[in-house]
């Protein structure tokens, strides 16, 4: 297709995480999870072969959604919850861009469902970041669609009633091609996803707990916290058994059909724990329930990873195609139309 | 047998039917027959709102009226002159709009006991004098043809389909114009199915040779060809010529065209049109709902496409809060609303004018917008090509209103070719070490404009306010003062771009009418007759709704009375009344119907009797 | 709480469908789908002890959502996609009320997307009937989020590329607690289901097949078709193996955590096949990506039914709980607040 | 010492500090006690957009604007006479809003070299003279507490903590009043943390003490009582006030109450509000987003709620296609929207009036919605009451329109009982054999109400145009027309309910000022300053924009010149020139912050110098 912009080919080896930052104070909160995933994304960004004016981060509104004023790349703040639709158009418009969308639990899972399900279905090449924090922080303090039941919040002083949504289940219900979790208080591991995200081909979808120090301090402690992470957190490695606890002598089984915690010992080894398969979706969507509604422990890691044809390029190549079957359109032509007839 | 010919200046002609009757290709067919021929032509198809309601009932009408003749037509006619009926349901639902007199040729089969019984017929009313107000002719078009077709072996329902050639030829001979053009087209579309294109061939021949032949035709009629300029022409709808015109604007400008849409009555067809343009690049966006429609065009023109939106009434409320954005940003977007029948769903397959103060006022905070409404379905494609002009030069979102009836209604079009058509001016940041985000032409305002992927201009914007010039976020008091007025006079500095409005007729005086869209032809036909016969009055049509032609306010001073006639409850009366501060008489239909010349000329009549 | 209307005691056991039937024209084109549903209804509603006022129909825009017109209970005719949003302030406004959603793919999955997820997140009770014709049918014919890829429409003339939705899977993922999925054309199964989800207390929802005889015209008969319906359908029912064919000599097996066709026969008995289970989850997950690009039968019938409380009735006992324990407020004091003071 | 006391009338008293200082709940005591001994007080906090910016930095200032006196305050007072800030960067931000020869009492503490760098200082401006324009006591106030508390052994980081109520103590002292209310308040909070409790009492009681001891301090000031009607009275936010005022309507009307609601700044407390009265009833849908939210209201009115939805700007114009249904639905429904500053995101945390024109004009289709606008933050309460009446009075949906000024600010309530405020008026169907859902109460064309439930009564309508009294689906066209006819009639119709607007000054003459929304203070205290000093003047303040007060129009043709200062571009200055085709003079400020009187005073004084 046309494309106005020709294909720089400059060498992008020697930028570096710095390049990637912006002039403008960062106005988080000290101690906002949200620090941790900027700094990641900063890094990781000059390593991906891509030079920096074809990046784009598109964000949407809330604290999280301030993300684009500090990554010195082409930035777009949008509207709340509609970055997937503009980073859509965006993607579409020039596919050689590789367009990030930074949200939240309230923009992208509120009142950006919709947008959300969608980009997901249509596997738009687009790597979404949901910093979650299970609140809206930003309007200070609501309960979203991720805050647990009968949390106490500005909006339910009573303890709200909703259920919450499990972002993961959520995104393979929509037919995702690649979902992950991991948390800005384990950086190492944080990076690791956020490459594995850009690699991908399609869309990304990467939850990411990010603590909020102001309104739900501490809701992740329990799974991230180093005092806890090895005994109610597990990490999901390709090919490799469901391990986890402090002296990994626990895994998880697949028990009719669910998954089930084992003691490693007596009657368990690690032989009989579930090797992981990041393109079995039904283990996908089992791993994904572990920690909701039950004692298993909390899942991080990609959880599902497959490729198909993203929307920019299918509609992109349809483009192609038909002008090299049929030939560019000769406008004179499609103006004038079969139907037309001459007055002299 | 010797006919009489009548030489007549316009006729307004309807084929009706039941659904499944293909009266609107019939209609189609006729009006391109009529334009070949040489006059203007004007039409509007009226099909049920059901997708495919129960046969031969009265809400199950389809029809097809074409008004042609040797000066512009401007409308689809006021008054059926003649009218082509299939079944009972067809002539009952359409006796109120026929002129008295009128020439009723219809198909007798279609008024057995189940039809008259769907009509709501009592006993049949070809036999029982109700139609004595007009000339009837009928025939039972499916005997004749079975003996027509009698060698091809065709079963009845095959036989009972070519009811619609017998009817196009006998209309062809009843306005005397040639078959050929309709047995090419029929060859060109059916060449393979022989049986087909045979028995249709044949059913036009036999119904121009019944008409020649039958006694109870006694006159036909020959429409003189009207003054058309020559070149090449087709029959358009408002909604193809809109959807041309961006694929116009996308070539002339260099730009990749981009649609974001979610389908909507009466604007999809303009989605339909721009998803077959593959081979010419157009990129399209079938959008999970009408914000997302936008948002995207918004993300896409952020890429640097010549991105657009198409919606009516329900779909561009929901577009509210996103062209909010479009104008803080200050990026290039092209929306066109096709107005239907509000308010909520309102009567949807029905025209209406009334997103005007929507497109006006509708957004949250000071959110100024241009406006350009399409007056006939030809100009549906200036319109919209003229709007993405304005976008890309001011760096704006632009409304291009067109509404239900300029959407489906046809006329000939002049065709243009690209070479002829306007040149756009934009250009992209050339210089990063001068760059700014919102760095100005001081000519147009508009900002300055640099895409993702263009080394060096990378920059981070969005929907808060920001600093003149450098674009970064601020909540400086002055600053906000600042920008809502750099908004505001972009918008008003379009006026150079606007052409003055023209004054037909008198050009001071009693009475001035302003039309605004789709009223342009019904204003013009009445206001031409009552010129004809004399009486002084004036007219202006306004296209551009925001800003006014510089002009318009001299204007409107010069006369003691302003007439708007509109499609809704007097909005651009309001709105002259605001900016300008003179009483406006307002005329106003908001009937799912657009205006005829008759009623405008009416409501002239009674304003000119009136007195000032 | 509070509620201005008393509760009815009208025996309601003398109705019939015709009692449930409006004396408008039913205006769905000859051999619509949707008729079939329509009746299905009408015949359920008398049979379920609710008195005919009780019942609100409540509808989008699409050909499907002219629904309420013809059921002669209250009946409201919303906006395009929102349905579910009014339907859910009519059920809390009024818990006693049985709320039915008739929704589209266009008007439920396309537009109304993010009103279903959340709907079904917080377990609204209300049934959701969505009737999937594959097309946005009162439109015109173009594509919708459940029309196969590549398709030929109004809007796609050279082939939709978007990947569509299955609504089976949208709706797990979005923690559903009744989901199920049934054909026009099979009015005992149809009534069947429609059944099972009026009893469900909580959001139910149910994908049913409805033929466009316009747009779509023949689309399901692959599944659907006396012809082909057995060898080509598989019909869960709980506690029973899967099992189908016109011999009934096919079945379902779980392989590698996947679904899996066996013949039955010499390798597999029917003892080896899985035994339904409307309870797992995962299970429901696995068997609704049948017939998803693969080559095994399309499920019908209840994928998931468990119970958790509604949101509506969690809202209303916080409300009725508050009360028992503090008393229905007095408005005075509440003006009043705790930091006034008087002037004498 | 002898301390000198002056008497005055008013003062206004800022208390800025950084965002943990505690100057939120400072002010919010002060300003009680300024209630409680009898004055009136108005008041506005500040505080940045940041949740936690970092400490000591410029944008991280926190601050309370307490004005107060004799007299009716009205606005939040123009110029600070006295600042009581706790750093460095509390004064910068400042200075501008400071009157010349202001007193500034400045913690000592909070200019330490960091806090100077923070705030961007290159010297100690309380040692250079940078302050010579104002009176400026400098206090260390931790080392004074940390004598004071020294037998607690608490940390210097809580130590720190009571520089807040230290402050109250000299506050207290310098305008002579009393502390028990504040101990009470004290007690009543932190009883049982007897450390926080007592710790605090010391602090309050240590200021007052500095101030009555030091030499500094060398008057203090007396405030007379202002003359306040007797009864019970609070200081109230216009967002708490708005929340009251639904669920004081939803008692008096025994209709529950139903909020859909997405949170949104500056509405958000409304929603935070309800939430709390579980006890009253009310039922909260926290809904994904602003369209669920009033969809679901829009249901939960149909099933006979007491319908509401709250929302600034961006979520407004997400709502206008529901607008429309509800509208054409003809069901009650209050909208309340806080307004904040536009276009798009715009600068979410400050107030302007630039949504006047979305209410009145925003929605497809013809779709008229009355309007009231709350002036101050008492008035949302009765704003949101009255709306509330009308809405199910009229059967409508009803905009009640803040700001979000009136949001935040607070001014004393003289709280009226249940019993003490007007009756509703409305009805639910009673005979089925009468019944057909738009049937009309020919006084207010209101529609018949039965709601799901009631037996009998089944039907079924929605957003396709109805026939008037059946509801049943037409597209009739002279029905369309009647029914766009009647909606717009049945608002109009409300005027019978809106009192005549009355003229404040002279009756008749040269300038008249018209005010809307949170203007009315400002343009009252400018309005009463210029007639004291002799001006001739007229003021009329509008609560109800749609329909205007019957004799709006008399009024406006008695004077010569008409002014509207607004917080928008000139948004009820456009409407009143297309209503009464009166030149109007606009004073237009966009700049996130409300008019202060001065500014008002100002402009009045050139319009009157320039004479007609
Ligand atoms: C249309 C609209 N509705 C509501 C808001 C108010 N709003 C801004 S951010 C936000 C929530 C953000 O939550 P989340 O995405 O979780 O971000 P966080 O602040 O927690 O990082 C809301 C409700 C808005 N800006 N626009
Ligand atoms: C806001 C809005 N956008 C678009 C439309 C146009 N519209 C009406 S129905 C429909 C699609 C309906 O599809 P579906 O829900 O599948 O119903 P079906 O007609 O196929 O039964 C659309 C796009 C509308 N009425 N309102
Ligand atoms: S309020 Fe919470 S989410 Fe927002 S910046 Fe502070 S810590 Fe981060
Ligand atoms: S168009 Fe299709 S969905 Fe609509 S009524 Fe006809 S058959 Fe049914
Ligand atoms: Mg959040
Ligand atoms: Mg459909």
């Amino acid at each position: 297709m046309t494309n106005i912009i020709d294909k720089p080919v400059v060498p992008v080896g020697e930028l570096t995480a710095k390049d990637f930052k912006t002039p403008i104070d960062v106005r988080w909160c000290a101690g906002c999870g949200d620090y941790s995933v900027l700094a990641q994304l900063q890094k990781i960004m000059p390593t991906l072969g891509i030079p920096r004016e074809n990046f784009c981060v598109v964000s949407g509104i809330g604290c999280s959604s301030r993300f684009p004023y500090y990554v010195n790349v082409y930035g777009f703040h949008t509207m709340h919850g509609r970055a997937l639709p503009v980073a859509s158009g965006i993607k579409i418009a020039n596919p050689d861009l590789s367009v990030w969308v930074i949200t939240g639990d309230g923009d992208g899972m509120a009142i950006g469902g919709n947008h959300f399900i969608h980009a997901i279905r249509r596997n738009m090449d687009i790597k979404i970041m949901l910093l979650n924090n299970e609140i809206y922080s930003m309007t200070k303090g609501q309960y979203s669609p991720t805050t647990q039941q009968y949390s106490k919040t500005k909006s339910s002083p009573f303890g709200a009633v909703d259920y919450p949504f499990n972002p993961i289940a959520l995104a393979l219900g929509s037919g995702a091609t690649f979902v992950a979790r991991s948390s800005a208080s384990n950086p190492k591991h944080l990076s690791y996803v956020m490459q594995r995200a850009a690699q991908h081909k399609g869309v990304s979808f990467v939850e990411i707990y990010s603590n909020c120090v102001i309104f739900t301090d501490g809701i992740f402690d329990k799974w991230t916290d180093k005092h806890f992470v090895d005994e109610n957190a597990i990490f999901l490695e390709e090919n490799k058994p469901l391990i986890y606890g402090l002296n990994r002598d626990k895994g998880i089984v697949i028990d009719n059909l669910a998954p089930m915690q084992v003691q490693l010992g007596e009657k368990y080894s690690e032989n009989d724990l579930i090797l992981y398969n990041e393109k079995n979706l039904a283990l996908a969507q089992m791993i994904a329930t572990m920690s909701y509604d039950n004692e298993l422990p909390r899942p991080f890691g990609v959880f599902y990873d497959v490729e198909k044809p993203s929307y920019d390029e299918l509609i992109n190549k349809q483009i192609t195609d038909t002008i090299n079957r049929m030939g560019p359109g000769n406008i004179d032509d499609l103006m004038r139309g079969d139907d037309y007839w001459e007055i002299k | 047998m010797e006919k009489r010919i009548e030489i007549i200046e316009e006729v307004t002609v309807r084929f009706a039917g039941d659904s499944g009757d293909g009266m609107q290709m019939t209609g189609t067919l006729f009006a391109k027959n009529c334009g070949a021929v040489g006059d203007d032509v004007n039409t509007f198809p009226d099909y049920p709102s059901e997708i495919r309601p129960p046969a031969d009932t009265l809400y199950g009408v389809s029809a097809y009226q074409v008004h042609f003749g040797s000066k512009k037509m401007n409308t689809m006619g006021d008054k059926i002159d003649v009218l082509f009926a299939m079944n009972a349901a067809s002539v009952k639902v359409n006796i109120p709009y026929l002129r008295k007199g009128a020439l009723i040729i219809a198909n007798s089969s279609g008024f057995g006991p189940s039809n008259l019984k769907l009509a709501k017929y009592d006993s049949n009313p070809l036999e029982d004098g109700s139609y004595s107000d007009f000339n009837v002719i009928s025939i039972d078009i499916p005997s004749i043809m079975k003996e027509e077709l009698k060698d091809l072996s065709l079963q009845m329902k095959q036989i009972d389909r070519t009811k619609n050639f017998f009817t196009l030829g006998i209309a062809f001979w009843l306005f005397s114009e040639p078959l050929d053009i309709t047995i090419q087209w029929l060859k060109s579309k059916f060449g393979k199915k022989i049986e087909i294109f045979e028995s249709n061939v044949r059913a036009l021949k036999a119904g121009y040779r019944f008409a020649e032949q039958s006694p109870e035709f006694k006159y036909r009629y020959e429409v003189p060809k009207a003054n058309m300029k020559p070149g090449y022409y087709r029959n358009i709808t408002g909604n193809e010529a809109a959807a041309l015109g961006l694929v116009a604007a996308s070539k002339k400008s260099g730009l990749p065209l981009y649609l974001g849409s979610y389908p909507i009555t009466p604007a999809t067809e303009i989605l339909h049109h721009l998803s077959g343009y593959k081979q010419y690049g157009v990129k399209i966006l079938q959008a999970e709902d009408e914000i997302a429609g936008i948002a995207s065009a918004i993300g896409a023109s952020f890429a640097g496409n010549l991105a657009t939106t198409t919606t009516s009434g329900p779909g561009l409320s929901l577009k509210v809060e996103s062209l909010g954005l479009a104008v803080i940003m200050e990026l290039p977007l092209v929306v066109i609303d096709v107005q239907r029948a509000g308010p909520s769903t309102g009567m949807p397959t029905k025209p209406e004018q009334s997103d005007l103060f929507l497109a006006m006022f509708g957004r949250h905070g000071e959110a100024p917008i241009p406006i350009i409404a399409a007056r006939s379905a030809n100009d549906c494609f200036y319109a919209a090509y003229e709007g993405a002009q304005i976008a890309l030069k001011y760096m704006t979102p632009v409304f291009v209103l067109s509404d239900g009836y300029l959407a489906q209604g046809t006329e000939p079009w002049l065709v243009p070719t690209l070479d002829e058509l306007p040149d756009f001016e934009f250009e992209f940041a050339k210089d990063p070490n001068d760059y700014k985000p919102y760095k100005r032409n001081p000519e147009t305002l508009a900002r300055m404009w640099s895409i993702p992927g263009m080394k060096g201009f990378e920059h981070q914007i969005g929907g808060l306010e920001k600093e003149n010039i450098t674009g970064i976020v601020t909540q400086d008091p002055k600053n906000h003062q600042l920008m809502t007025e750099i908004r505001a006079e972009k918008v008003a500095k379009i006026v150079q771009d606007v052409p003055d409005a023209i004054i037909e007729g008198e050009q001071s005086g009693d009475l001035l009418i302003i039309g605004w869209g789709s009223t342009y032809g019904a204003i013009k036909n009445a206001f031409d007759k009552l010129r004809n016969e004399g009486h002084k009055l004036s007219f202006v049509h306004l296209r551009w709704l925001n800003p006014f032609p510089a002009n318009l306010g001299e204007i409107i001073n010069k006369f003691d009375r302003i007439f708007i006639p509109e499609g809704n409850m007097g909005q651009l009366g309001f709105i002259i009344q605001a900016k300008f501060l003179r009483s406006v008489l307002g005329y106003h239909k908001v009937q799912g119907k657009p205006f005829t010349a008759l009623e405008i000329e009416q409501e002239l009549i009674k304003l000119l009797k009136e007195g000032k």
